[in-house]
């Protein structure tokens, strides 16, 4: 076996124990330092391995421990899960290089430790829950993943936040419950833990006809305990509050990736396990589907109502989640593939958006009502420039990440005449609807303040600095050579 | 009803998870949604654990020489029902605190009348 | 070719004169200039008129279009009138325009208004035509609206509307003569093109059906008449002769150009749009005289007396015979004339008194004897009462129209007539009540009012020509028969 | 000359905007000489561009095989090119003078410099991913210059623009998604690029994308029912409303239906097809609604903006006869109609300028107060209601012979709405003429007593553009030439 197909449980395991080993350093900035290499570290051996794997177009399953299944617990990694890891730790660390200030404002000294451990653990879930082959794992790292959002929502001691927190943490307990009895159900009708073996059986029972109704239940029940914790709508109302009050990173994390690691599971289960064609001979999509368009629709209108720029990128979030959900709903490789990209598309440019809204807020000191923001862009420019090269990605100008996905999901409808038509028109909509919130605001930020509204000039943060250049040239390489990334999704689809 | 009999370990699962279910979605009391956390938890033990369990077979617990594998049981669910046990003490443990600390603030465990308090507040 | 340049001189003359005159504050200056221009126009126009058949090609505007003027027996004809009477006018204006006032601006339209005029009578083909139509509408609305009260400019739009709307449907035929014509420009006998025109013959016919409507706006002709009732009586007397005698006389040459120069008048003859049309014209012969008769307002009533009259001219050409055709033209000439002598009485009787209802004309003969003669002599030609030149006219359109049309031209005949005595019985009275006022009329406070010789010279003028061209139409018939020689 | 020299007049005013909203210039003098130096150069290249055309095509971004940002200029593109790079100095040099009392300049320049370059990008755009590229950037460039002002009018007049466009935008978005399955390729092939052997099947499917992708881009042509945002945008400085909304934009999303009609769908696919009554039926209405319309607006900039409306559905309707001879009428109306409209926005601006008066009733005797102007609005007024022999009669007669053609009883109709539109452009065009030249009874003449004609800057444009439109109409013939080998493909 090569030495670089240890990378993926070394990632893992180096996150785990940065996360252990924090409460032993002297306080938060070291804290931040250990975090920041820890995701680094990351970065570069998801990239060595998707260097290694992804042109060779190749997948393999490591053993935990090298025991064989049915005992042991797997690792599966291909190019899509490589490609996924290297963009969840980049932007994990963009987000804390962007957010660090806040962090070191909004969190209190003593805590700020505490804060980072959970931030190593988010990453090592969402790792985990990317690369993982074994059902149970997943629900472990689930609930960590659960536990560490709530703690980083939280992280800043304000009244707002903690019932936000209390409302996220009902809501995922609800789904991790829902998740956990449909684990237990596949694994009692199936015996079975680890994907391929579940796989087998669950054809099989399809084949043979046995236990449908267990098996709808199960998929229904997994399904369900995901959207709730991705927010899929109608199950989004816990979000807008949620990441609309955390602290600047927390925020970008959240909706950045934490949303984005239950759907990835959701994927990689209906191909590992379920296959889609069984998902789509269940009709489950369909119902994913509409819900999707719903919250394409939904919203896009609760940003538009929004004067709140941190709940308004959030509302904003729930609508791109939307677009993934359609593009899942559609049930086809190529819709998935959208979705995917669409997942990478929206992981790059939402944390840069929380990140320049609260910049440009910090100017004001922080109050991030939108008409308080009048010309704030004219204090700190690359915060402004951020905020628009992010707004224009969302709605979709050509050049810009947003339109590529545009492209993708419509070109992914044309199979479906069905589908198409809703698609292609709530597309429209949605596109219109983006634009109402977002070119306001972006306005606003760039219209010329009147007299005394005006906040000091902010001085460039370096770190700021640099996690917004890097989103920005994600933003414009996945709108512009999105080629190669796109025909390494469609193998590692190809490939599960 | 002759199943649910013959499976009375599953029905009991079945009917604990709705208790707490129902508790985790109705209650305004924090402290009691917790509480039906637990229980939906448990209830899932339960069942993993009923699951599980096959008369007449040994625990997988090896003494001297390695008997033939068909007489033990399956002892994952087992670790599954441990692990299990590990994650909803910590999540209790993290909602509990958090209640705290609402508590702390509003001097008060209702979630309704919490949430009213903070409107009162203010964001931010 | 180079010669034909001449054919712009009766164009040009009149178009430059009038921006000269618009720069003229000076009564006594002005007069002189536009006497000035409108007599060399008036010359250029005779004499343009002796010379054979030329042609010019100004402009091409690319495609099948372009500018393009020649002379012909029936421009020759237009220019003559035109001009001849458009001078007798202007000395009229001289006077009646001092009470008006921004004479200056009033002469300038007035002058350049004959150059679009001649123009139009110059035109060799369609384009030219409606080029020079357009132009007329615009630059006679400033005659209407001249004393720029709140009903006068609304009489201006009006005017506007209806001309321009005329003129678009003119426009939609020309689309189509372009596709079904071998040509746009006018040659005796029509220019359709029989292959592409055969099996579209109905298309053709309603295409004709509204180019006549379109241009009948201007001739006055049912159903687009309204606008002349409401403009002549707000213009000014002379704008109002002028647009009764001359301008609706264009309408007229647009729809013999259009009638018997593109679509030709075999093509057309017994086609039921010809049917309709022979029934408009009918119609409003008899509205006309009707509505004349009812009407109490001097220049009122002439005006709808105008949209009877110039409904006989129509009637004689959509019979698209010879004899119909030349009683048209002759009743073109002697409407043009006894018109303009009405109106220009009209005006005269307004100048001095300023009265405008008929009622109060009692006892005017005796203020203003010989504008009332000529007023007479005019009534009667109108009526057609022999010897008067009205006569002859009538007498060729009921024989044009019962020779080739058995009820249909007798019908016409007797609305004719009876038009005729509806005539009578408007303008009559003016005359009978004017010399004689009746017992009660008190001769004491009774001044002369007589204008002066520029007003009363063109009355005799226009009168005498009249009376006499009715006595001895023989010339005038030659002329016109060797117009409607090459037609028919 | 070298390909690469076709991105230049695309990218040179982008970024010589760019570079003066990031360094706003305070001093007047030096800002109006950079902007007229950044304007004239790009001109300039755009017209040696246009004329010595490099033939190839100027890949700019490579996304995928499919998917290129290209450029390239083709018949069509080249009428619209050199259009905009005449009108667009002119203008300039306008709005020096005007901008004046309008405040916020270095803002105004910035954009109107950059909207130079989006445009120039619009016409060189070689396929339909460019052209939907330049298409939204054009949105949205364009929108600082709607919402100027920045009062409560010009927001919602700029929202309301916003709204309008990108949903345009959205449903080209979808048409090109179709052409991107349905046809062999993106770039713009005289005669479509439906690829027959997909497409066999579909038809319906694609006509009906068809009809979305003419509404589409036919909102910015502010085709009815999608013609609102026209007259609201009125509000912008008279500048915008002269080159965006009578020339600039407007016309794009004119061009942007030829590229969609000719060179997407292909006539030979649509023609007769319920489609095509669909989109005719539309700008025949337009005709004439715009026209009503106008006549009943008192205020001149937003009877102007109607006229507009009526105007661009003449074009559409030709091009939606989709003939050669339509697109020919179609390009020749594209061309006068942006010099004469232009020319009455001018006139329009420059009585706001001087006197701020903006509504038709207040413009008594100005024919006298503002000789030079008005004569320019009367020209200009002859050339639009197309009186022969100025130019609106030549592009009038093309498009009607075109309609006559084709034989279609609904081009008949057209034939017949567009008469009916010259008799209302007559009405509300000569409604200011006459008031202008025949003050009302009892008006007195003190009121306009020290109103006079601006200065050179703004008459000197004024007069080009009139003798402009008088001599296209008279030299027209050369340019019809050019515009049918267009037609015939051979452009």
């Amino acid at each position: 076996m090569p030495f670089v197909y240890n990378f993926p449980f070394f990632s893992i395991f180096i996150c785990m124990i940065s996360g252990i080993v924090t409460p032993l350093l002297k306080n938060g900035r070291w804290a931040y330092r250990l975090s920041l290499f820890a995701s680094g570290a990351g970065v570069l051996l998801s990239g060595v391995l998707l260097g290694r794997i992804g042109p060779a177009n190749e997948s393999f399953s490591f053993m935990m421990g090298h025991f064989p299944a049915p005992w042991g617990n797997e690792l599966s990694v291909g190019p899509l899960e490589a490609v996924l890891a290297t963009a969840v730790c980049l932007v994990m660390m963009m987000a804390l290089l962007g957010g660090s200030r806040d962090i070191f404002e909004d969190v209190l000294p003593e805590k700020q430790k505490l804060y980072f451990i959970m931030m190593d653990e988010i990453l090592a879930a969402l790792l985990a829950l990317t690369y993982t082959n074994d059902i149970f794992t997943a629900y472990v790292f689930i609930e960590i993943s659960t536990i560490a959002a709530c703690a980083i929502v939280m992280a800043k001691d304000a009244s707002a936040t903690l019932v936000a927190t209390m409302r996220y943490l009902i809501m995922s307990l609800l789904g991790s419950g829902l998740v956990l009895i449909g684990i237990v159900l596949l694994y009692c009708i199936t015996g079975h833990l680890l994907f391929p073996s579940l796989q087998q059986w669950v054809l099989e029972l399809v084949a043979t006809g046995q236990y449908t109704i267990p098996l709808t239940v199960v998929v229904g029940l997994i399904v369900l305990g995901l959207g709730i914790k991705s927010a899929m709508f109608p199950f989004h109302l816990w979000l807008p509050p949620a990441h609309g009050s955390a602290t600047t990173a927390s925020s970008s994390v959240l909706s950045g990736l934490v949303v984005k690691g239950y759907i990835i599971l959701m994927i990689r289960l209906f191909y590992k396990v379920f296959t889609i064609e069984v998902i789509r001979e269940l009709r489950v999509t369909n119902m994913i589907f509409l819900f999707g368009l719903a919250g394409m629709i939904i919203g896009s209108i609760g940003a538009m109502k929004e004067g709140h720029i941190k709940r308004m990128l959030a509302y904003s979030s729930v609508a791109q989640l939307g677009y993934v959900f359609m593009g899942i709903g559609l049930g086809t490789d190529i819709g998935i593939m959208a979705a995917c990209f669409q997942i990478l598309v929206h992981a790059c440019t939402k944390p840069m958006l929380f990140s320049c809204a609260s910049a440009l807020s910090a100017g004001r000191h922080h109050n991030k009502k939108l008409h308080a923001l009048r010309g704030a862009a004219y204090e700190n420019k690359l915060a402004g420039i951020g905020f628009t090269v992010g707004a224009l990605s969302m709605i979709g100008i050509p050049l810009f990440a947003g339109f590529a996905a545009k492209v993708f999901f419509a070109s992914a409808t044309m199979a479906q005449p069905v589908k198409m038509w809703m698609t292609l028109l709530t597309l429209a909509l949605s596109t219109v609807l983006n634009a109402l919130y977002y070119i306001p605001a972006v306005t606003v930020l760039w219209s010329r303040p009147a007299e005394g509204e005006t906040g000091e000039k902010q001085p460039v943060h370096p770190a700021f600095a640099v996690s917004t250049v890097v989103f920005i040239a994600a933003v414009f390489f996945l709108g512009i050579c999105y080629e190669p990334v796109v025909t390494l999704i469609q193998n590692g689809l190809a490939l599960l | 009803m002759e199943h649910l009999l013959i499976n009375h370990y599953e029905t009991a699962a079945v009917i604990l998870f709705g208790i707490g279910f129902l508790n985790l979605l109705l209650q305004n009391n924090l402290v009691k949604k917790v509480i039906g956390v637990g229980i939906m938890d448990s209830s899932v033990y339960l069942f993993l654990a009923s699951q599980g369990y096959i008369e007449g077979r040994l625990a997988p617990i090896l003494v001297g020489e390695v008997a033939n594998a068909a007489d033990y049981i399956n002892p994952i669910p087992a670790g599954l029902v441990l692990t299990g046990i590990v994650v909803s003490v910590s999540v209790t443990a993290f909602s509990l605190a958090l209640i705290q600390r609402l508590y702390q603030k509003y001097k008060t465990v209702n979630f309704d009348e919490i949430v009213q308090l903070a409107r009162q507040k203010g964001d931010e | 070719m180079f010669k034909s340049i001449v054919l712009l001189l009766p164009i040009l003359l009149p178009l430059i004169g009038g921006l000269v005159v618009f720069r003229m504050r000076d009564a006594k200056a002005r007069r002189i200039a536009v006497s000035a221009c409108v007599l060399c126009t008036l010359v250029s126009a005779v004499g343009v008129s002796f010379l054979p058949d030329l042609s010019l090609r100004i402009w091409d505007l690319g495609g099948s279009i372009a500018i393009y003027l020649r002379l012909d027996a029936m421009g020759r004809f237009f220019l003559c009138l035109v001009s001849g009477i458009w001078t007798l006018v202007a000395f009229f204006a001289y006077e009646y325009m001092q009470h008006e006032g921004r004479e200056e601006r009033f002469f300038g339209f007035y002058t350049m208004t004959l150059g679009i005029l001649m123009g139009l009578g110059l035109a060799g083909n369609l384009l030219t035509l409606y080029m020079f139509y357009e132009m007329m509408t615009l630059i006679t609305v400033p005659l209407v609206i001249h004393n720029g009260s709140r009903e006068a400019v609304a009489a201006g739009f009006k005017y506007l509307g209806y001309s321009t709307f005329g003129a678009g449907l003119a426009l939609i035929g020309f689309f189509f003569l372009n596709r079904y014509c071998s040509t746009t420009e006018f040659s005796a006998g029509g220019t359709l093109d029989f292959s592409l025109a055969a099996g579209n013959e109905n298309l053709l016919f309603a295409v004709w059906l509204l180019m006549m409507i379109g241009f009948g706006c201007k001739a006055g002709m049912m159903p687009l008449q309204s606008w002349l009732p409401t403009a002549h009586p707000v213009a000014p007397a002379p704008a109002s002769a002028v647009l009764s005698g001359i301008i609706t006389k264009a309408g007229v040459l647009a729809i013999i150009r259009v009638t018997f120069y593109l679509f030709g008048a075999d093509f057309l003859r017994g086609s039921w749009a010809q049917t309709t049309l022979l029934c408009l014209a009918l119609a409003t012969v008899f509205a006309g005289s009707m509505l004349a008769y009812k009407e109490k307002v001097f220049k009122k009533r002439l005006a709808y007396s105008t949209v009877s009259q110039v409904s006989y001219v129509l009637f004689g050409l959509f019979l698209l015979n010879s004899v119909g055709f030349t009683g048209a033209l002759l009743q073109v000439v002697f409407h043009a004339l006894v018109k303009n002598l009405l109106f220009l009485a009209a005006g005269a009787v307004i100048y001095k008194t300023g009265k405008t209802d008929v009622r109060e004309l009692v006892g005017i003969g005796k203020q203003m004897p010989i504008v009332i003669w000529c007023f007479a002599f005019g009534a009667l030609s109108l009526i057609g009462i022999p010897p008067t030149a009205g006569f002859v006219s009538k007498w060729y359109l009921a024989q044009g129209g019962i020779a080739d049309y058995g009820i249909l031209g007798i019908v016409g005949a007797a609305i004719l007539l009876v038009s005729a005595l509806l005539t009578a019985g408007y303008l009559l009275p003016v005359v009978t009540r004017g010399f004689f006022p009746g017992r009660d009329f008190d001769y004491a406070n009774l001044e002369k009012k007589e204008p002066s010789g520029y007003m009363t010279v063109p009355l005799v003028i226009l009168a005498a020509l009249a009376v006499l061209l009715g006595i001895f139409p023989g010339g005038l018939i030659e002329w016109i028969s060797g117009i409607s020689a090459v037609l028919f | 000359m070298p390909v690469w020299m076709l991105c230049l007049p695309v990218l040179f005013p982008i970024l010589a905007g760019a570079v003066m909203l990031a360094r706003p210039i305070e001093d007047r003098k030096k800002r109006q000489i950079y902007v007229a130096g950044a304007v004239i150069v790009n001109a300039v290249l755009a017209l040696t561009v246009l004329i010595w055309t490099p033939d190839g095509v100027l890949t700019l971004l490579r996304f995928s095989d499919t998917m290129q940002i290209a450029l390239q200029i083709d018949g069509a593109g080249r009428v619209f090119g050199i259009l905009v790079s005449l009108l667009w100095p002119l203008t300039t040099f306008y709005s020096f003078e005007y901008m004046k009392h309008e405040g916020r300049e270095n803002k105004f320049f910035g954009f109107f410099t950059m909207t130079f370059g989006v445009i120039e990008g619009v016409a060189f755009a070689d396929n339909f991913l460019t052209l939907y590229l330049f298409y939204e950037l054009l949105t949205l460039a364009t929108l600082p210059l709607v919402m100027h002002s920045m009062d409560g009018r010009a927001r919602y007049a700029g929202k309301k623009y916003l709204i309008y466009s990108l949903s345009g935008a959205a449903f080209a978005f979808i048409a090109m998604i179709f052409l991107l399955t349905y046809g062999s390729t993106l770039d713009f092939t005289f005669g479509g690029v439906l690829d027959p052997s997909r497409a066999s099947g579909h038809e319906t499917l694609l006509q009906t994308v068809f009809v979305l992708g003419f509404f589409g881009f036919g909102v910015k042509a502010a085709i009815f029912p999608f013609h609102g945002w026209l007259p609201d945008a009125s509000v912008a400085p008279t500048p915008v409303s002269a080159l965006l909304h009578a020339v600039a934009v407007v016309k794009a999303g004119v061009f942007a239906v030829i590229r969609l009609t000719y060179y997407g769908f292909g006539c030979d696919f649509l023609r007769g097809s319920w489609a095509q009554t669909v989109v005719m039926t539309a700008a025949v209405v337009t005709i004439v609604y715009g026209s009503a319309m106008a006549l009943r607006t008192p205020h001149l900039k937003r009877r102007l903006a109607y006229s507009t409306v009526s105007n661009l559905s003449y074009i559409l309707f030709s091009v939606t006869l989709m003939t050669p001879a339509g697109l020919v009428g179609g390009l020749s109306h594209m061309v006068f109609h942006a010099v004469i409209k232009i020319t009455l926005f001018f006139c329009a601006g420059a009585i706001i300028y001087k006197t701020h008066r903006e509504y038709v009733y207040q413009l008594d005797d100005f024919g006298r107060a503002m000789p030079v102007t008005m004569a320019a609005f009367t020209i200009a007024s002859l050339g639009l209601m197309g009186i022969p022999p100025l130019a609106g009669f030549v592009s009038k007669w093309g498009i009607a012979t075109a309609a006559v053609e084709t034989g279609m009883p609904l081009a008949y109709a057209g034939v017949a709405a567009l008469i009916v539109s010259a008799l209302l452009t007559a009405l509300y065009l000569m409604a200011v003429v006459l008031r202008a030249y025949f003050p009302a009874k009892g008006f007195d003449p003190a009121s306009v007593k020290e109103v006079e004609d601006p200065n050179r800057l703004m008459t000197v444009p004024l007069l080009v553009l009139s003798a402009a439109s008088v001599l296209l109409g008279l030299c027209a013939s050369p340019l019809i030439a050019v515009f049918e080998q267009i037609a015939a493909g051979l452009l």
